[in-house]
């Protein structure tokens, strides 16, 4: 296990001999990787990839402290700049990756009937966000302040799914997340859309590490390249996010 | 009369039956094999096992009774033990042994004092039962079934550990005690001559080894 | 050559690779806190909220544990119920699930959709997410198992034959499990107290699965501690010092006062 | 009215609502999970991949906590040295620690930029974070503290008259210790045992940020219940309970094996 | 000579002063009151406890000194002791009591059964101690010692619990077996008869009570 880990210096071929690509991923995007993860598999079958799908932060945290690394792809710029500014990813390698937009999440049928974030200000409305450490928390809260709408949340959760999940075990009456949260199998949420000169639109970014960790530089470029070809695009698009 | 049992126990491969009365005031002396079924006859009379078959009476209350499943608990049974090899609360210094389960009065009272100075048990009241020898102990477990309040006083083996001397004190000072107790008295002891001297001349029972012993006696 | 009864050489030395490997990481941590800062990052109101709600939750949580649990394993260490070894396996449970699914288990136990919740909504309007009572009851769930395990096994091992004793001389059943059971167990009853006090006290999981994080009501420390770190923030660190801190101060005077109290108690 | 001496009245009856509280989310957790989809959940290779690593990863951190936990227990309840009591508090601290803040530690000690993780590198070319090895780790330091504590209680209240009877007759310390000490305290050791493996079973913080994510092989169950949940997929209630199913299985096999022979065993 | 003694022992407000000598195949009686400190003799004996200042010698080796630190390990004492009130270990059952310390073959010996019947003990094989009455415990812990391979051995009051007829017997054997002994003996009883029967006649020493006792004595 340690040999494996240890980066033995092999030929920069994807042909010859086993080699290993080391992705490290937003955990939001972690069910659209796995599913093109199995597809470069199919592709490059002597390629090893490995995901790491945690929050953005200790993504940063990991990588800073050594973790094998390639590619990365973050739930916002923000954690991705704390790596360029670290030295671990070049500003010229960093590309956006996928798009995505808050939307007010409500229980199926609307049954508070809320339409607006104006609604959610009502005192029988129960708001959950996200907390500010997460981007969804600091994108719902850059578009709350601009639009002057001042609400207490009842929880500020610790992910976009555990918004969705709130509301769909009937605990909130509503919260804000992505649109593609709304678009998961869930059938007790539906999603409110918000008017685009409201909303805030969020990116995903991805890049290959300055030094990646792997010898094989195809197999690093062959990846993004899957990932921001056409089987990318389908998969991510099939997941509600938009492509730049 | 005070105590009448009557009863069966069995355990595995052992059994014993038990048939004896003994009046107020009379002191009944039990001798026999090791093994015989001595302890485990005060322990019934204690209401630490119940009988397997019959009934236990104290005070013509019954305290055990196996057809109509009555059974009296220990602590209600009005019955204080010096039980064989002592018996004392691990985790508890020997004056709060001496009082344990009568209340805070009785350890201010000038009978606690007697009975300390008669088992020699000054020096010892704040230690804890392993800090002492085991003569020490037996001592301390003498003082407190005396200072205990009870109907029935069983007392299994209780000179062992003892030196010469304090064998001599102690038969003396049960021998006067008896002579003014009012309940009844059970002696358990492997020493003829304490039996002798302690209990009541028609009250010494043999209890012999077997499957089945048979102790049908009564003092009255 | 000491001159006293041995020990079996060498056996506290093979103790030594556990001391290391629990040791460096804390001393680590403590090389890598930003100490500088260390005042300003505990002191902000949204330390202090969740350092004092950390506090009265896991010492409540711990207490329910001690005042129910204790009965609880006590019932499974003495009856020969039938139902006794099910109780049992099912008191264990919240052990081997993940904490964040049994924050999902207690929402569909007492959420508003949930098995008895939407009862408690509906008849009383009590909703128990989002509040301190969702905190203690996650903490609880989480930790009382294992004060439950312990004092099973501590009173599996008492000496019947001196509670025996006990009632012989007058005590009844309440008083010599108080005044002679409990005090036999004694050092299994601190070690599982101070067990559970430290799971409800680090409890994460079920806690944000249950009771929400809501800063000044539900957030606790870890909570807390989490969402600095997903900051990047390194008054996460200062955080966790200083609740290691606070808790060795317990401890420590915890022990001095009970376990010198033992020590003295002997065997 | 039983013919036997009594158990303090009402006392299990105190219990009943710790029961009730781990026992009802129990249930609804039960009720809710997709029992239709449940084999197509548990049955792909990611599920059982984490399955396995899960159970072989809380095994090995076990069984460390039993070899290396129980002579610094041993030691913590035995010696006289000055250290113990600062070594005491050092081994509990993880248990304080919010576990992630633990996996950090870790990550600080042990990984490649770490204290020592750093000259593991150089000199060895080992790396720990994000692999196998980083699970157990993580599994270990957050765990066995637990079986630490439980033993040097149980270790506190053997009788040492027993100890010194059998190495009067020959024993010499270390078959003391095996052959004595350690039936002694018998049922606290299978409790500890339990508790341990639970608790790393569940391990989900310090692993997540010490040996990463990574499906096939450092994704335990926790990681992957918390993948699934962040997917807001229904198979995460699948997989949990699956693995409760597997806690149970092996809890009651080893009681009624242990602690069969235990009650046999006696005082 | 066998076992020489010249030590002090100090626990908090008790001491004791010993100095004695007793040759190989003598065995040395020793009495006297609760407390005096005869268990705590024994224990250093066997290396339970070490002298407060002094030594200790068997067959002529230091087994504890005092001013040299020397502290030979009490399983490497060759010290069989029936300790007083029993010392079995609780967790094992009387027949791996009987061989604990000793290995297997013992268990399957002539040895093993002569004195598993000489000591009454064939149907108690299987049993925890628990499950034994005080005199069934007494016999298990005088079988052990007599099996037991050593070069002194100490009995502190073997025949507590036991019956009339047990003490008879357990007396007898005693006797054959010091006969033959080529050890040392070390017999504790608050029984005169015993210690006037058993131990050779001019070993009889009385421990007496206080601060300070002093027990010279020698046994050739
Ligand atoms: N827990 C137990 N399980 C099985 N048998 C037991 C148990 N306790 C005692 N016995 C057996 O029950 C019988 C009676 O024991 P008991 O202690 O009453 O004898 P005793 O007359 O007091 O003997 P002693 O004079 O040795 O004290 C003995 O044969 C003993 O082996
Ligand atoms: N752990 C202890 N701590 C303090 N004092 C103790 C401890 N154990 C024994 N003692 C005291 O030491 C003295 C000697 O005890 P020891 O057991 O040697 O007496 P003994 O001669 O064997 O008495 P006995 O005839 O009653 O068995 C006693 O006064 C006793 O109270
Ligand atoms: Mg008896
Ligand atoms: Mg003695």
């Amino acid at each position: 296990v340690a040999a494996s880990c240890s980066s033995a210096p092999s030929g920069p071929t994807s042909g010859a001999g086993e080699s290993e690509l080391n992705v490290h991923v937003a955990a939001s995007l972690s069910a659209v990787f796995e599913k093109l993860g199995d597809e470069f598999a199919s592709q490059f079958p002597d390629v090893t990839i490995r995901f790491n799908f945690a929050g953005s932060s200790t993504l940063v945290t990991q990588i800073r402290e050594g973790a094998p690394a390639d590619v990365v792809v973050m739930a916002d710029s923000a954690n991705m700049d704390k790596l360029v500014s670290n030295g671990d990813v070049n500003a010229g390698d960093v590309d956006e990756l996928a798009r995505n937009e808050l939307a007010i999440l409500v229980e199926k049928g609307n049954p508070s009937a809320i339409t607006s974030l104006d609604d959610l200000t009502r005192p029988d409305v129960r708001v959950v966000l996200c907390d500010e450490a997460q981007p969804c928390g600091r994108y719902a809260s850059q578009m709350l302040e601009a639009e002057r709408i001042d609400l207490t949340p009842a929880s500020r959760e610790l992910s976009a799914a555990a918004v969705l999940s709130r509301v769909a075990n009937g605990e909130a009456d509503a919260g804000i997340a992505y649109v593609t949260d709304g678009m998961l199998p869930n059938d007790n949420v539906e999603a409110v859309r918000i008017p685009s000169q409201v909303n805030v639109t969020t990116n995903y970014p991805i890049a290959k590490m300055a030094k990646p960790n792997s010898g094989d530089a195809n197999a690093v470029e062959a990846f993004i390249a899957l990932v921001r070809g056409p089987s990318g695009d389908e998969a991510l698009t099939n997941a509600g996010f938009t492509l730049p | 009369m005070s105590l009448v049992m009557r009863c069966r126990f069995v355990r595995e491969a052992f059994s014993i039956d038990v048939d004896l009365s003994v009046a107020s005031g009379r002191v009944l002396g039990i001798t026999g094999e090791n093994g015989s079924g001595k302890t485990t006859t005060l322990d019934m009379i204690a209401g630490l096992l119940p009988c397997t078959s019959g009934s236990i009476r104290i005070d013509n209350v019954i305290v055990d009774d196996e057809p109509t499943g009555q059974f009296v608990q220990a602590e209600h049974r009005g019955v204080a033990t010096v039980f064989q090899g002592g018996g004392l609360l691990p985790h508890l210094s020997i004056d709060r042994n001496l009082v344990f389960g009568r209340g805070r009065t009785l350890r201010a009272s000038t009978r606690f004092d007697d009975v300390v100075e008669a088992f020699d048990l000054r020096t010892l009241l704040a230690r804890k039962p392993h800090e002492l020898s085991g003569g020490q102990r037996q001592r301390a477990s003498l003082a407190r079934a005396f200072l205990s309040p009870s109907r029935i006083l069983l007392l299994d083996e209780p000179t062992t550990f003892l030196d010469v001397a304090s064998r001599g004190v102690v038969r003396r000072l049960m021998k006067q005690w008896f002579a003014i107790y009012e309940g009844t008295v059970v002696l358990v002891s492997h020493d003829p001559d304490e039996i002798d001297d302690v209990a009541d001349g028609s009250a010494r029972v043999r209890v012999s080894r077997g499957a089945m012993t048979e102790a049908v006696l009564s003092v009255a | 050559m000491t001159r006293r009864l041995s020990h079996p050489r060498g056996l506290a030395l093979i103790g030594l690779p556990a001391a290391a490997l629990v040791i460096l990481p804390i001393a680590a941590v403590v090389w890598r806190t930003p100490w500088s800062n260390f005042w300003s990052a505990i002191s902000n109101e949204t330390a202090r909220n969740a350092l004092t709600l950390s506090l009265r939750t896991s010492v409540i949580a711990t207490l329910l544990a001690l005042i129910f649990g204790t009965p609880l394993a006590w019932f499974l260490a003495n009856s020969n119920l039938r139902g006794r070894s099910i109780v049992r396996s099912l008191v264990v449970l919240p052990m081997v699930l993940p904490p964040v699914v049994g924050g999902v288990a207690l929402l569909f136990a007492f959420g508003r959709r949930g098995l008895v919740g939407g009862l408690l909504d509906d008849w009383f309007g009590i909703r128990l997410a989002f509040t301190e009572t969702a905190t203690v009851m996650a903490e609880f769930f989480v930790a009382a198992p294992f004060f439950i395990v312990v004092m099973e096994a501590a009173f599996e091992q008492v000496d019947r034959r001196v509670m025996g004793a006990a009632r012989a001389f007058g005590a009844g059943p309440w008083r010599t499990f108080l005044t002679v059971t409990i005090p036999l167990v004694r050092p299994s009853l601190i070690a599982a107290t101070v067990l559970t006090w430290a799971r409800a006290l680090g409890e994460f999981g079920a806690t944000i699965a249950f009771a929400g994080n809501t800063p000044g009501r539900t957030q606790t420390v870890p909570l807390a501690v989490y969402s600095e770190l997903e900051s990047g923030n390194d008054s996460a660190l200062a955080l966790s010092m200083l609740m290691v801190v606070i808790s060795v101060v317990v401890l420590v005077a915890l022990r001095s006062r009970w376990f010198g109290a033992l020590r003295r108690g002997g065997e």
